[in-house]
């Protein structure tokens, strides 16, 4: 048990996949400053790359470790994902139709970002069991979501009372302010 | 979308995956071999620099793989031998055994001079044991100290089982792998020894 | 043309007087104690560093002021203060190179790339200490002893927890000691006198300049919970009275936590805002690599603040519902 | 005060007192770097079923109006509830170790968990969801189609 | 040959089952997309400055293809641009005249009288509601530049005698001034208008003449000399008709306040006009 | 009964001599100017000519509903123009009378009109809260409405004002008669004096003369308090929202300022105005000053003299309008006069909000005036109406306070303006 | 023609330099960024994939359906990248051992695919080649000029040479993780700067 609390505090805050291993910056950086847009687009990227986590393990395992092609990893998982979020989209208009009318915009925007595959590639890499490609790809996500949604709430507030100077506007004080969140993260280090 | 599009779109994709599956499988064969020879040097040659002695051959260039075993499915499972010579003459052999310690598997490489049956030294190649507690196996030099320059026929487990070898205080767990690792290793060694074609 | 004898603008016409300069003079003036505390204990190094940090801060202010093309306004004093409470943070054993590059981080990332004063989501303070304590932790936690002779411990009162845990800490450092600044005890400027903090604290909240609601809940929440393990378990953790006291809890909760720019509004935004860098305190300090986290703990929380502000009372009027009339 | 937020569409069929309306992803989109690339066969368009009290007709351009208070509440349940039950099904069948294999038996049981999950927000959708107007996207306006 | 064909095997499998979902899918969510909106937006400059009057550059694309826009829609896009719209859309344009902005107030500060002194929000918008802005006239430019502000193509800039300045060059005539101004100040001109007159005031001459200096005092004087019957008077403030102007020039001379002038555009955009 | 506290706000010093300074008539003018809109209803008909003569209390416009107050003459004499296009204090373009005087100030008969509301109507009676409102409008609103109490504002709008506590003790009968008048009209049992602490005593007369049901409610000096809105909630414990479709009577309360009260108890058109005029030196002098009066006579009656770059506002320093001129006319919505220095100009400031929070503490309607502001200076009006901007009363105390000079309050009336110009053209 | 494939190749250093201009393909920007060694390493493996790409887009660009476009383009960037997986693996090892997962992740790169949408898809083969080396250049140009800046400001070295006197004590903040967001924001705002100069100077 103790492990996987480790684990998810490792993978939320101390080696978070935005600040820390840099993955997934495109939406950080990309999406608007609206807080509710924000906790929409946490909660599928949490779902998918959740999804394609476990998905990419059970396929590494049931199919390219046994044929021996482990070196066709990146393009299967590629394939996988890409396909995934689309059987999804169609499951999600099954199981929910009026659910997934009310927010059917937020599935697709993920699909090719780098954090979904990341994430799964680390999986393998890190030779997690199941359980621990679950947690993993959840914390990771929730780790996603959370920078996801502080960035959110900064650039509202930014928007609204700040004057970031024109040069700096959008992108680069973006950058800069999750540089921030990642510096205040170092206060986790060594919770452990 | 018509019927004759899906199976357009299936015919496509499905040929252009085979077709990048198979290019990608030919670059795997023509690079194979390299890619083993530098994973070789990088991961392993660090530990045969330090247990092979007075030698003047490339010893990964001079390698050799046999058969020594079978696994759980029933496969075959190769070792790797790495040659280390003088002039023509063999003076050691080594290999990679392992053994499973706290953190994961330990990966232990074994230096024996064939001819007079003696382990020249031992080296860790791969674990993943705590830091500054497991990996004392690494970092604390008289921990493999004590492995070499002793006979085949020496008692390589750690004192509390009957043998010779101090564990370390706080890594208990760790040091019984790299003993297995080398007792093992012995085994295999012994197994194979008539294959070798010394 | 006849030119015009009166001016018009939109109301309100009069104006309390209030200014920023105002604001950072009292916050200079509120810190003052806790300057000569020091100086009485460290002696003139204190006053180097207190010096090298107001004057770099101001020196790099005016110039990243011209570089982005605003107009000049260093007189305002923020700067100064912001120098000022970024020496609180600092050992006197500091040489001067790394306060003159982290007042430059601190009014660049602090400041200026976010459009000036109150524009920044962090505080800078915190961002120069953060990143110094990164890039150069040897002389970040090089610890100076008051004396030489009849030195008790080496360490501040937190690492002192840390490497060797909270036994003898009573011995160590006594309460009285902890409160007073006395008896050689050492850390950064800003943590050697209690009460001198206290009073600069009070002093704030007295003129109006601060709110005492951040200060408050962040001491009620890190002595709650230093409270609890306390009570759990008395052989790893500390008292609450020596978390209290020890290290920057009363620099950060009066002096940091209450940075206008980087902390709530709303009221309730402020109880849960103090609360949880109270607790982030404690996590930080028991668990983490570090030995002091209140510092840490203000930058993490600082994060939420535009959501502590969500929390907003709701608006006059809103909780009308019905339009029968009201019997008197 | 519920949040609300309104795009542009237009109708391409009805059914009943619903329309479904083809509209741009989103304003989101437009701001994505990425825009387009999401998915995988470019789609730009998706078509939503909206309330159509005002009669727009098919052709005709409207606005859409839905609330985001609804959107963010069931993205949890829909996004969030299957990933949990997965969670607690995956913890559950590590634990019990089918098969002898704590992998096999946590992909086993995490799978059914999460199947039943969805099974339940089926029902609980059915049930909730096409009663409360609130959640439906509305036809609110119908713009005329020349203008705008 | 063995590892060569499990990997085709394997991934061509993967491939077609892949495109089995992909094909499924795009059953489910398939919506007709007419392919010529993404070519017609890809012509178009992408600037989405909103001048057309849609949300966006793609949604004048969508109306240009349903034929509810014209070709040449799109107020920023040069002629070329919409002239390729319409051969790919195989529709004829009606070459409108490219329309730029004016500025209709010449009362600067050595001009016109001002009520007060200013002070607050630097945007007219927001002057206008201080004691409903500080110029005596009240149809006049309070001179604060929020048009400049507006103008998304760098069109206007704010002259040294307090007055917006249009680059005729530059002003691709999207009307965002036009829409932004309180005063309706800035407004727009077929680029071959060769008079016109820079005032808005509908006051009564004799409002007019106490507080400005070069405004339109409708006397008239300019309906009567024209030639060409261009003039018309609008509630005091005279119009030129860009149709039957000529520009020959006769009302200039009998305007009392000159306030009736040529057009000047910016030299480029001058040859175009030739 | 007690009354509740009014949460945020300012406690503003301001010279207390006011409210034991009498009234002073100011001298009738010469030439009188008379905007034909003077509240917030539309603009009056004219109902005279060039030319025409006129007598004091004759209708010159004619609202054309009980939603405006008609306009009458104040002075007798004859009317010498009618301007089109006047541009009155608050900057609007209005048509106005010009009357030159003959000296006479002779009374006009004006036939009884037997409904009331019509013949407050008639009689241009208007009330002032926020805005100048005519008093018929609001008194039909609440007759609709069922309401049982009357709340008798007799609090200054702000601090340093001191007609109304001068007025509850000089005419206090006036006043009562006119409490009456309006009990009758809207059938209420209960009536409610809010009045300041300070002018406490004169309200007993009153009290006394309306008998039983009458309570009094003395309030400590707090700015804004004087707003309707603040008064019902002192009385009846209820906050009414500022949005739309919910209106004051519908707790059943009405709230009618003492000035009103005192002219309805007067039973003739109103003519003249009951003012305080102060300047930032301490000067404060009650007066009773004829409508159409150029304010310079006001300021000479008062020894004032307007600096160049100072201000004159109309009403007190902290929700006043800033007066175009000193030869603009007193009209009806004009509740005081303050007059600027050079000196005491405050100029706003193009700074950032540094979040130091002392606004969102004050703002008596609990909003967040720095997101508010910030938003409309953003543009950003969706956020800003999510962040309750319409519910700003435009008081001004954030703006008071802001360390950095904010120009809030200008900021929520352009993002207010903008909105509902969004509305109407969308 | 050649002038179009010059200007192609030209315009990925500048105009549409990524992902200094977009913020496409930010994520390996940042996380290769501390060495200058591995920046260029990695900016060479994005060249290969990126012209391979898009020239194989390009030449398959006429007989792919519309709908699985984007699948048969990942493919083969899938591919690509394997194939500089493998190879690196075989022949630059220890650059293998640094860039580590990094490698594999060209395939989301957002740059990579971007092209193969916006140009390869509608272009020939010989000026999608252009544009993927141009574009690639570019890419790798950005790297390293964010990996110098933190390599000398932050260690005192660039390409591992000493560069600084010996007794610079290094600014270790810059090599780590937020040192990068935020070198990456500011070099952003001067690119801003630079090219709001040019642009006057042209008007
Ligand atoms: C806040 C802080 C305080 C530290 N205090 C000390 C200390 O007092 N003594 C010490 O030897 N190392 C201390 N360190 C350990 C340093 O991180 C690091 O080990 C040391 O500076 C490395 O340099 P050195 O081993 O060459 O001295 C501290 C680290 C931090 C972050
Ligand atoms: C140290 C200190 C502690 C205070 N504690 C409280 C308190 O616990 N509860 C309280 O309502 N006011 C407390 N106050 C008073 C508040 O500062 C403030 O005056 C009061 O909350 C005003 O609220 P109001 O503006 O809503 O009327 C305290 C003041 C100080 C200086
Ligand atoms: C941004 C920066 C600026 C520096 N400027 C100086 C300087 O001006 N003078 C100086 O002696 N050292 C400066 N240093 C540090 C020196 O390079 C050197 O490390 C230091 O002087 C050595 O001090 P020590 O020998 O006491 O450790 C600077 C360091 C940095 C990071
Ligand atoms: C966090 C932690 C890490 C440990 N790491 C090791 C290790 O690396 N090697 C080892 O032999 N034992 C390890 N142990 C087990 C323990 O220290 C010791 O080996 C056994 O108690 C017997 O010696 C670890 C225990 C804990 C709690
Ligand atoms: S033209 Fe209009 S917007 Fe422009 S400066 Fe004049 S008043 Fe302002
Ligand atoms: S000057 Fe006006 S019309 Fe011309 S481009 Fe600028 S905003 Fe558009
Ligand atoms: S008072 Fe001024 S500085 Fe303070 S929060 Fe409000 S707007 Fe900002
Ligand atoms: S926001 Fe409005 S109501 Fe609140 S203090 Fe400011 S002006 Fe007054
Ligand atoms: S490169 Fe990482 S999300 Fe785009």
């Amino acid at each position: 048990m103790q492990e996987y609390l480790l684990m998810i505090v490792a993978a939320m805050f101390i080696n978070n996949i935005v600040l820390i291993r840099f993955m997934g910056n495109c939406p950080v950086v990309g999406v608007t400053s609206s807080v509710d847009s924000a906790l929409g687009m946490g909660a599928a990227v949490v779902f998918v790359t959740t999804m394609a986590g476990t998905t990419c393990w059970i396929i590494q395992k049931t199919i390219l470790e046994v044929l021996g092609i482990e070196y066709l990893q990146t393009l299967v998982f590629i394939l996988v994902i890409a396909t995934l979020v689309q059987f999804v989209e169609i499951l999600m208009q099954k199981v929910a139709p009026p659910l997934y009318r009310a927010l059917g915009i937020f599935l697709p925007l993920i699909t090719t970002n780098c954090m979904v595959f990341g994430v799964s590639v680390l999986n393998i890499k890190e030779e997690h069991s199941f359980m621990e490609t679950l947690v993993f790809s959840m914390a990771s996500a929730v780790g996603f979501a959370i920078v996801l949604l502080f960035m959110a709430g900064l650039r509202e507030r930014m928007d609204s009372a700040g004057r970031v100077p024109k040069l700096l506007q959008g992108v680069p004080i973006t950058l800069i302010t999750a540089g921030m969140m990642g510096l205040s993260f170092a206060g986790l280090m060594g919770l452990d | 979308m018509s019927l004759r599009e899906i199976i357009q779109m299936v015919l496509v994709l499905t040929i252009v995956a085979a077709v990048c599956a198979g290019g990608l499988a030919a670059v795997k064969m023509v690079t194979m071999e390299q890619i083993e020879y530098q994973q070789i040097k990088f991961i392993k040659e660090p530990a045969l620099k330090k247990i092979l002695t007075d030698y003047d051959n490339d010893p990964i260039s001079d390698r050799i793989q046999l058969v020594t075993g079978k696994d759980a499915r029933g496969r075959d499972v190769s070792t790797t031998f790495f040659l280390a010579k003088k002039g023509s003459q063999l003076v050691s052999l080594a290999f990679e055994s392992t053994g499973s310690g706290y953190g994961g598997p330990i990966g232990v490489m074994i230096a024996i001079a064939p001819e007079d049956d003696v382990v020249q030294g031992i080296a860790v190649t791969t674990q993943s044991e705590t830091p500054g507690l497991g990996t004392k196996i690494i970092d604390d030099p008289s921990f493999s100290a004590q492995f070499a320059d002793k006979p085949l026929s020496a008692n390589f487990s750690l004192s509390a089982a009957g043998g010779q070898i101090q564990a370390i205080t706080g890594a208990t767990v760790s040091s019984t792998g790299v003993s297995n690792a080398v007792n093992r290793g012995i085994e295999l060694y012994q197994a194979v020894k008539p294959e070798l074609d010394l | 043309m006849k030119t015009p004898e009166l001016v018009a603008s939109s109301w309100p016409h009069i104006h309390s007087g209030n200014s920023v300069q105002n604001m950072m003079l009292t916050l200079i003036i509120a810190l003052l104690p806790a300057v000569v505390a020091a100086f009485l204990v460290f002696g003139l190094d204190t006053l180097k560093v207190v010096i090298i940090a107001m004057a770099s801060a101001i020196f790099w202010d005016a110039v990243l002021q011209k570089l982005f093309k605003k107009s000049l306004t260093v007189y305002d004093l923020s700067a100064a203060a912001y120098g000022l409470v970024f020496a609180m943070l600092l050992p006197v054993t500091i040489p001067w190179w790394i306060i003159v590059l982290g007042t430059l981080v601190m009014m660049l990332l602090g400041k200026h790339v976010y459009g000036g004063l109150g524009c920044n989501p962090f505080n800078g303070v915190l961002i120069a200490y953060v990143a110094l304590l990164l890039s150069y932790p040897g002389h970040m936690g090089n610890w100076p002893m008051p004396t030489s002779d009849m030195m008790m411990t080496q360490y501040p009162p937190l690492v002192e927890l840390k490497e060797n845990g909270p036994f003898l800490l009573e011995d160590a450092f006594p309460v009285k000691d902890l409160f007073l600044g006395t008896n050689l005890i050492t850390g950064s400027i800003g943590e050697i006198s209690k009460l001198a903090l206290l009073l600069g604290g009070l002093f704030l909240i007295v003129r109006k300049k601060i709110s005492w609601i951040i200060p408050a809940s962040f001491l009620f929440g890190l002595t709650g919970f230093a409270t609890i393990f306390w009570l759990i378990d008395p052989n790893t953790y500390a008292s609450p009275i020596f978390h209290l006291l020890a290290g920057g809890s009363l620099l950060a909760a009066f002096f940091l936590a209450t940075d206008w720019p980087t902390s709530p509004v709303t009221k309730y935004g402020m109880v849960f805002f103090g609360l949880m860098c109270g607790v982030m305190t404690m996590v930080i300090r028991s668990w983490s690599q570090w030995a002091e986290g209140a510092y840490f703990a203000v930058f993490i929380v600082s994060m939420i603040t535009p959501y502590f502000d969500k929390i907003r009372p709701k608006v006059f009027g809103a909780r009308f519902t019905s339009k029968r009339p009201v019997r008197l | 005060m519920s949040r609300e937020r309104s795009e542009l569409g237009e109708v391409v069929s009805l059914q009943g007192r619903t329309a479904r309306v083809k509209m741009k992803r989103s304003s989101q989109c437009s701001s994505c770097s990425c825009a387009g690339l999401c998915s995988p066969f470019g789609k730009e368009w998706m078509v939503l079923t909206a309330m159509n009290d005002v009669g727009a007709a098919i052709g005709q351009k409207v606005r859409i109006r839905y609330n985001v208070e609804g959107e963010v509440k069931a993205s949890f349940i829909l996004y969030i509830i299957p990933m949990i039950a997965l969670l607690i099904g995956a913890g559950v069948g590590t634990c019990i170790g089918l098969f002898n294999n704590p992998d096999f038996s946590a992909v086993v049981v995490g799978l059914s968990f999460m199947t039943i999950s969805f099974l339940l927000i089926k029902k609980y959708a059915a049930w909730k969801y096409d009663r409360e107007k609130t959640y439906h996207p509305m036809i609110t306006e119908i713009l005329s189609d020349h203008e705008k | 040959m063995g590892p060569v064909l499990t990997a085709i095997v394997t991934v061509g499998a993967m491939g077609m089952l892949a495109s089995l979902i992909l094909g499924v899918a795009a059953k489910v969510f398939y919506v007709y997309v007419d392919p010529r909106i993404g070519q017609v937006g890809d012509l178009l400059p992408g600037a989405n400055c909103g001048g057309c009057g849609y949300a966006g550059c793609t949604d004048l694309a969508a109306a240009i293809v349903q034929g509810n826009a014209p070709a040449n829609g799109c107020k920023a896009a040069s002629p070329e641009v919409a002239a390729n719209i319409a051969t790919l859309l195989g529709i004829s344009v009606e070459a409108g005249e490219r329309q730029v902005a004016q500025i209709f107030c010449r009362g600067d500060a050595a001009h016109a009288e001002r009520k007060f002194i200013y002070k607050g929000i630097k945007d007219c918008r927001a002057a206008q509601l201080v004691s409903g802005g500080d110029k005596a006239c009240t149809y006049g430019c309070l001179g604060l530049g929020t048009c400049v502000e507006a103008c998304m193509f760098n069109a206007l800039h704010m002259g040294a005698n307090g007055l917006p300045e249009v680059n005729t060059d530059l002003c691709t005539g999207c009307g965002n001034c036009v829409k932004i101004c309180p005063r309706h100040i800035p407004r727009l001109i077929p680029i071959s208008q060769m008079a016109a007159t820079y005032c808005s005031s509908h006051d009564i001459g004799k409002v007019v003449k106490e507080i400005c200096e070069v405004g339109c005092i409708g006397c008239g004087l300019c309906k009567k000399v024209c030639p060409e019957k261009a003039i018309e008077l609008d509630k005091f403030l005279s119009v030129v008709d860009p149709t039957k102007c000529n520009g020959c020039g006769k009302c200039f001379e009998k305007c009392p306040t000159g306030v009736i002038q040529a057009v000047v555009l910016t030299s480029k955009s001058l040859k175009m006009a030739a | 009964m007690r009354a509740g506290r009014l949460r945020g706000g300012l406690v503003l010093s301001y010279p207390t001599n006011g409210l034991a300074s009498p009234f002073e008539d100011v001298a009738s003018p010469s030439t009188a100017v008379v905007p034909l809109q003077q509240d917030q209803g539309g603009a009056c008909a004219p109902k005279v000519k060039k030319n025409d003569d006129v007598l004091v209390g004759q209708m010159i416009g004619e609202s054309q509903n009980l939603h405006g107050a008609s306009i009458h003459a104040p002075i007798s004499g004859k009317v010498t123009e009618i301007i089109k296009t006047f541009q009155s204090i608050s900057g609007q373009t209005v048509p106005a009378v010009v009357i030159e005087s003959d000296g006479q100030a002779q009374w006009i008969d004006n036939p009884a009109e037997s409904d009331p509301l019509v013949a407050l109507q008639l009689a241009g009676i208007v009330d002032y809260d926020r805005q100048t409102i005519p008093l018929a409008d609001k008194l039909e609103q609440a007759r609709t409405r069922n309401v049982n109490s009357l709340i008798v504002n007799a609090l200054d709008i702000e601090p340093i004002l001191s007609s109304r506590g001068r007025l509850l003790q000089e005419q206090p009968a006036k006043i009562a008669t006119g409490i009456d008048a309006i009990k009758k009209i809207l059938n209420v049992t209960q009536v409610f004096i809010t009045v300041d602490e300070n002018a406490f005593q004169s309200v007993s007369s009153i009290q006394s003369a309306l008998g039983g049901s009458t309570h009094i409610l003395p309030l400590c000096n707090k700015y804004p308090q004087a707003v309707d809105y603040m008064l019902v909630k002192y009385v009846t414990h209820v906050e009414i929202p500022c949005a739309d479709g919910v209106c004051i009577p519908d707790v059943g309360a009405v709230v009618v300022d003492v000035e009103s009260l005192a002219a309805v108890g007067r039973k003739k058109p109103v003519v003249e105005r009951f003012l305080t005029v102060t300047n930032s030196k301490g000067h404060v002098k009650n007066i009773r000053v004829t409508i159409g009066t150029p304010i310079r006579t006001v300021l000479d009656h008062c020894g004032i003299t307007p600096d160049k770059g100072g201000k004159i506002l109309a009403g007190g320093p902290m929700s006043g309008m800033a007066v175009a001129s000193p030869d603009l006319p007193v009209t009806k919505d004009l509740v005081g006069i303050h007059v600027q220095s050079q000196r005491e100009v405050v100029a706003p400031a193009d700074a950032t909000c540094i979040k130091c929070g002392l606004c969102v503490e004050v703002c008596p309607m609990r909003l967040m005036p720095f997101m508010i502001s910030g938003f409309s200076e953003k543009g950003m009006y969706a956020e800003a109406q999510h962040y309750d901007i319409s519910a700003c009363i435009e008081c001004g105390c954030c703006e008071y306070l802001c360390p950095v000079k904010i120009p809030m309050v200008q900021f929520i009336k352009f993002g207010k303006k903008q909105i509902s110009d969004q509305r109407s053209g969308a | 023609m050649a002038a179009r494939i010059v200007n192609e190749f030209t315009k990925g250093f500048w105009k549409e330099i990524a992902p200094l201009r977009f913020a496409l393909g930010i994520c390996p920007a940042l996380a290769v960024s501390t060495k200058v060694e591995s920046a260029l390493g990695m900016g060479f493996a994005v060249v290969f994939v990126l012209c391979m790409s898009n020239v194989l887009v390009s030449a398959v660009r006429n007989i792919v359906p519309d709908k699985v476009r984007i699948a048969v383009f990942i493919s083969i960037i899938a591919t690509g990248v394997v194939i500089v997986e493998l190879v690196m693996q075989a022949y630059f090892y220890p650059l293998f051992l640094v860039l580590g997962i990094w490698i594999p992740l060209i395939v989301v790169n957002c740059v990579v695919l971007g092209r193969a949408e916006a140009f390869a898809r509608k272009n020939p083969v010989l000026l999608s080649l252009s544009d993927g080396l141009g574009m690639g250049l570019g890419f790798t140009l950005s790297l390293v000029v964010i990996s110098s800046i933190r390599e000398i400001l932050g260690d005192g070295t660039w390409l591992g040479m000493m560069v600084l006197p010996e007794a610079y004590p290094g600014f270790g903040f810059l090599l780590r993780p937020p040192g990068a967001f935020v070198i990456f924001g500011l070099v952003l705002g001067i690119m801003n700067v630079i090219s709001a100069r040019l642009e006057n100077k042209t008007a």
